[in-house]
């Protein structure tokens, strides 16, 4: 019975996805939207942050927000996975609750 | 409403990680804190990050126009609403310490909030 | 199951309600209910009447109207947030109704879950 | 001195509107001239005339009406922006005046400084 | 509008730092920067930090339900909007390089974007 | 002919100050408003950038914002002005040009 946690800024921006990252639990699963998604690639300055936390907890990514942006999928970090909206609905449901981090 | 007498009793979490007056966030959560103490659920608050502004005591924004709702955290006890946790960590990066607060409080490590907030059935975050 | 959608950030300014509003889309898809979408903070202002976003831009505010009509979705904007910042029954668009910060309680009481968009 | 404010979001969810005006009356005692203030992004809600906050609180709205009527200060909301979110002539505030964007670059011309409050 | 035959001509800077979709502040600014072209000004434009995505190619924003303006940017020559500089530290912290922009752009370290930001007579950021 | 910079979010939270920080030059003016003044004070993780910075520039913190969130003005880091809305306007006045890290 995990959480979903969501996280919607950039962490070039903001702290969010840093402060996301000292709270969710092994297990848990992390799900990165809106600007966010900037961390998912692989050559960014976070991309060893993000491999580290693939190893204990469930990342992905929203692909409509990673074509948005022109970034491409194809280019996410190793252990990310994409999901589309209705993978969202899925993670939310499948987990026991959500905790956005705005 | 029928849902004070419905008997579900959830663990709510009301996360505060904005610093006040700078943005509303701060003020609203409060009267969402409010509010839920109506409905007979198991209410937590946690401070963290800029968050821990928010219960410093001496706030005094009369010279920037905008309304003091700092007392408001003092009346919560008065709605059954006790269980505060601050984060040790987010004080000391702000060189604050539990002194500081305007408000008895249950200070706990960052891995300790992370385990608390885990356990949560909704969690609502501005 | 039933889900609770909580919007903090008005239109066009933040994603927020776009996002929230593929994810409601998208649940229903799914089968899910959307048990009630809760409009909070400066998302009150996903409930005028009065906008009108550049044509060849969406238009937010019906994209809720849209949803409430073809899935009965409750759209609810809280009557002391709208008061503060001027969403009124006198500017409120139909689908939507104004009522008390309970109701976003309530919905994360009977709501198996409860999703926040925000900044 | 000629200053010309420009204010990016809307009141109370963000502190930027009372900084402005506190920094609109400062500029004001000492003897400068604020030759316009511009509203742009959210900035145009700050001139909805629905808004009404709790009375122990202030009302930002109220605020910028009574600089411009002691001070006749020029307070424009860009008429784009203010379309897109639903600030139009039928509930704008007496003391404001909906423009263009052009009355933004025009005031950055003109004034001698250009001062920006946002999120 | 008198000042377009005022003859005084500033230096405008419009400083991008926010990603696009995620907020407006990236159309809006590019609403902004149309306007400008009006005024016969001296109009630069600054990406950098997230701002450097506004100018990525390949954006498809259907897909989140909201328009692509991104076209727009290739529009700004027509307008005599030329003077556009990316800040190359920005860049290379997301994993990008100049090919993966939709313009062609002047690109500065970001001391040489801090010194020219300096000569600046106005600046817009949002 | 310096820039005043204003930077208005806490640098716990955003990046705006370490940007402006990235791109003010020597002799610039930079005063922390709203919920930037945190960094001001001493004691705090951005007590010694915030020193460095004071060696070549000028930098305030808005009195009344500090007030407002209950911060001591007694405590701000040396070399730091406190001042006033007064302040702010005669910081913008006696520079060219203003830019808001926002």
């Amino acid at each position: 019975m995990a959480t979903l946690h969501t996280v919607n800024k950039s962490p070039f921006e903001r702290s969010n996805l840093e402060a996301c990252l000292g709270h969710a639990q092994p297990g848990d699963a992390i799900l990165l939207i809106e600007d966010a998604v900037i961390a998912a690639l692989s050559g960014t300055a976070f991309e060893g942050k993000m491999a580290d936390a693939a190893r204990t907890m469930r990342l992905a990514v929203l692909g409509p927000d990673l074509a948005a942006r022109g970034l491409d999928p194809a280019k996410v970090v190793t252990g990310i996975t994409v999901v589309d909206y209705a993978g969202f609905v899925d993670l939310a449901a499948e987990t026991k609750a959500t905790n956005a981090w705005l | 409403m029928d849902d004070m007498e419905s008997g579900v009793v959830k663990k709510f979490m009301f996360v505060n990680r904005k610093a006040p007056h700078g943005t509303v966030y701060a003020l609203e959560v409060l009267e969402m804190v409010l509010i839920s103490a109506a409905f007979d659920q198991d209410v937590h608050l946690a401070f963290l990050d800029d968050g821990v502004l928010q219960i410093k005591k001496g706030q005094t924004p009369a010279g920037i126009g905008v309304k003091n709702f700092s007392p408001t955290y003092r009346a919560l006890e008065g709605y059954d609403i006790e269980k505060l946790y601050v984060e040790a960590e987010s004080l000391a990066e702000r060189g604050l310490t539990e002194d500081d607060l305007l408000v008895p409080v249950e200070v706990l490590s960052r891995a300790e909030m992370g385990r608390l907030m885990a356990g949560m059935d909704v969690v609502l975050t501005a | 199951m039933k889900f609770a959608v909580l919007v903090n950030e008005g239109p066009y300014n933040h994603q927020a309600a776009d996002s929230a509003l593929q994810f409601c889309k998208a649940a229903l898809d799914k089968g899910h209910e959307i048990f009630r979408v809760f409009f909070y903070y400066d998302g009150v202002n996903n409930a005028t009447r009065l906008g009108e976003p550049p044509s060849d831009d969406r238009n937010v505010t019906r994209n809720w109207q849209k949803l409430a009509e073809d899935h009965k979705v409750d759209l609810v904007v809280c009557v002391a947030a709208g008061l503060r910042r001027g969403i009124t029954e006198s500017n409120l668009a139909q689908g939507f109704r104004i009522s008390g910060l309970g109701q976003l309680i309530e919905a994360g009481i009977h709501a198996d879950r409860l999703v926040t968009f925000g900044d």
